[in-house]
């Protein structure tokens, strides 16, 4: 990748659709500029020469408008640079320290995170134990630590109950990155379901739930067996 | 508001009527009443704040009534609007009658004139914001956002949508353990007909609906509500299949049922 | 260095050259709007000042290059824009045109999405209710999930009324997608605001609506409406 070409490499190229000059007058070059450089900025592959000028109107010298971007970008955060025979807008070499953020690779938090992660934001501050009761499956330490790595997710009071066990509570990084003003502005059950981000369930009117007057029913015990 | 006052349906224009009858042929295509109501009161071509709340309630009714002419069922709340339209009519055609509570029918009108010109502001507003330079569309970001490949730390991300699902994904499950639990202490209108297609066919005599109910359904007081039930609307679909009779001597007595003698 | 010094003190001690209350002297302003060029061309989202400053060596300050930086870009074939407390490099919309290769083919929008979402953006924050009642119509499953989806509301703060209900904002990825800078540019804000259209003014007793029986007793939830 050479980044020196001249001038005269780029005016080389485009003599080719230069013969004809047409019924429209191409637009004056800063505009032609500015064209260049809005479509290096947006383009998400290098582009070459030919391409910039099949995109701008007709009778465009694409190379030259090149020449002028690319004197204007020079010492700036960002310059036109030739990458094979096409090009693009690339930031300084010298700036690349400032581009780590950039490069971070994101991945979707898993499935077992993200439950542990509602349950402490809808209930707490809450303990582990708490946490895997409600899941049904107990609680990796992997998990935990994760969210607290990622800083989501933090220690609260212990509880005042034998053996005093830690809670969790969410961190004010959570509601920012969830776009929460405070926990309590979660949905409840029954506003996700009227918002329509539950699957339609029947309501639970239709189903014969336990009721009072029927008196050999243990709920309790009976749901422990569906535990899994 | 006593100048619209003498206003008589007849007044209404002849355009009138034919946007109206006009709007009959797509009714499917508005939006609720007051969608209805807002492009009902475009026919005044005059300004939404001058508008004639009396003429327009006019101008609904007609068309409500232009619909049942044509036989068309207009949902519920059509329904609904148009009695509250008439109620409206009465109280800005009669003097106020000044032992009533409640706000006088000017008001009423002019709140219905309040929502008509918002819900158009709001149109407006929507249409002006479509209409915006958008990203993506008139104006674009970064083509390759991640320039410099130096440094690679992975992180984790959720969203608030998957936070929220992930959330009701737990709790509706412990809301259909029961559900799953009790399916076996519920027995279906389709079951019940299924096996009392089979067994009617030896009902030549009145019978007790209840001896219909299959063996171990009698005695835990829900199977059993749940198996009367499933029975009971099996009989109702039989007899009006004309497959069987039913009578019953009186309030609360039994119910009983006898195949039909089908010689025809 | 206190937190809480203004852009005045900022700038006349960067002029002043720092002096001696920094072992390392932030950089001179022109580098610094290089930077400041270089992490947004970078970057396809805002990025905000705070986290510009993050990535830039310590005492920089990203407001004060932004001024310069914006200066620039004026008039050029990209721009520098305010989006929220964000900012975003984005081409010029007159180039538009030229960019048909580039455009994304996003999802249509049906009326009802439209509508709801411009009620939210300018009555924000706003309940469901709210949007029913400005609409007439009740707002059907899906339209707020996929407006969610879409990243273009956010839950809001619950209101403070009877059942407490959830209320709705738009994001700053709204104000992004329509090239606005906050919520105050909205197109005809002040029009409908000076026409009372934004106000919540409620039915006077016995209009059609949610409730239409309401002849005998008005529940707190409607003196609680009163109020506002």
């Amino acid at each position: 990748m050479t980044d020196d070409v001249t001038r005269d490499d780029v005016a080389a190229e485009d003599h080719a659709g230069k013969g004809n000059d047409s019924l429209f007058e191409a637009p004056p070059m800063g505009e032609q500029e500015r064209m260049v450089e809005a479509i290096l900025f947006a383009s998400a592959e290098p582009v070459t020469v030919k391409e910039l000028e099949a995109r701008m109107p007709h009778g465009s010298d694409a190379a030259e408008a090149l020449v002028y971007l690319r004197k204007r970008y020079e010492g700036r955060g960002v310059s036109v640079v030739k990458v094979g025979d096409a090009w693009a807008i690339r930031t300084a070499p010298d700036l690349g320290y400032l581009m780590q953020k950039e490069t971070v690779e994101t991945r979707k938090l898993s499935r077992a995170a993200i439950e542990t992660l509602a349950i402490i934001a809808y209930h707490q501050p809450v303990t582990r134990a708490e946490i895997e009761e409600i899941r049904g499956v107990s609680v990796s330490r992997g998990t935990i630590d994760q969210l607290i790595e990622m800083e989501w997710i933090r220690f609260g009071r212990r509880r005042m109950t034998p053996g005093r066990p830690v809670t969790f509570v969410v961190t004010s990084e959570f509601l920012d990155h969830f776009g929460l003003e405070s926990a309590r502005d979660l949905p409840g059950l029954k506003e996700l379901r009227s918002a329509g981000l539950l699957e339609s369930r029947p309501p639970p009117g239709a189903m014969p739930g336990p009721e009072t007057e029927d008196e050999d029913e243990s709920p309790e015990g009976q749901s422990e067996l569906f535990e899994d | 508001m006593s100048e619209t006052e003498e206003f008589e349906s007849d007044a209404m224009s002849v355009s009138a009527r034919l946007a109206a009858e006009a709007l009959i042929v797509d009714v499917e295509g508005f939006e609720g009443p007051l969608d209805l109501l807002l492009t009902l009161s475009r026919t005044q071509k005059v300004d939404l704040r001058k508008i004639s709340v009396l003429e327009l309630a006019e101008q609904y009714l007609g068309f409500v009534e232009k619909a049942r002419h044509l036989r068309i069922e207009l949902a519920a709340d059509y329904l609904v609007m148009a009695a509250w339209l008439a109620f409206l009519k009465s109280r800005l055609l009669l003097p106020p009658d000044p032992t009533e509570d409640g706000p006088s029918g000017e008001e009423l009108a002019a709140h219905l004139a309040f929502q008509l010109e918002r819900l158009q502001g709001m149109r407006d507003a929507a249409a002006k914001l479509m209409a915006r330079d958008q990203l993506g569309r008139d104006f674009f970001a970064r083509g390759i956002p991640e320039d410099v490949t130096r440094v690679r730390r992975v992180t984790y991300t959720a969203n608030l949508l998957d936070l929220m699902q992930g959330y009701a994904r737990i709790r509706t499950k412990d809301e259909f353990r029961p559900f799953i639990m009790d399916r076996d202490a519920v027995m279906t209108m389709e079951q019940a007909l299924d096996r009392m297609r089979g067994l009617i066919g030896y009902a030549g005599d009145w019978t007790d609906l209840t001896s219909y109910l299959p063996e171990g359904w009698e005695t835990d007081p829900v199977r059993r509500r749940s198996a009367t039930a499933a029975n009971f609307a099996a009989t109702l679909e039989l007899a009006k299949r004309g497959a069987i009779e039913l009578r019953q001597g009186e309030i609360f007595a039994p119910i009983q049922i006898r195949r039909k003698s089908n010689d025809g």
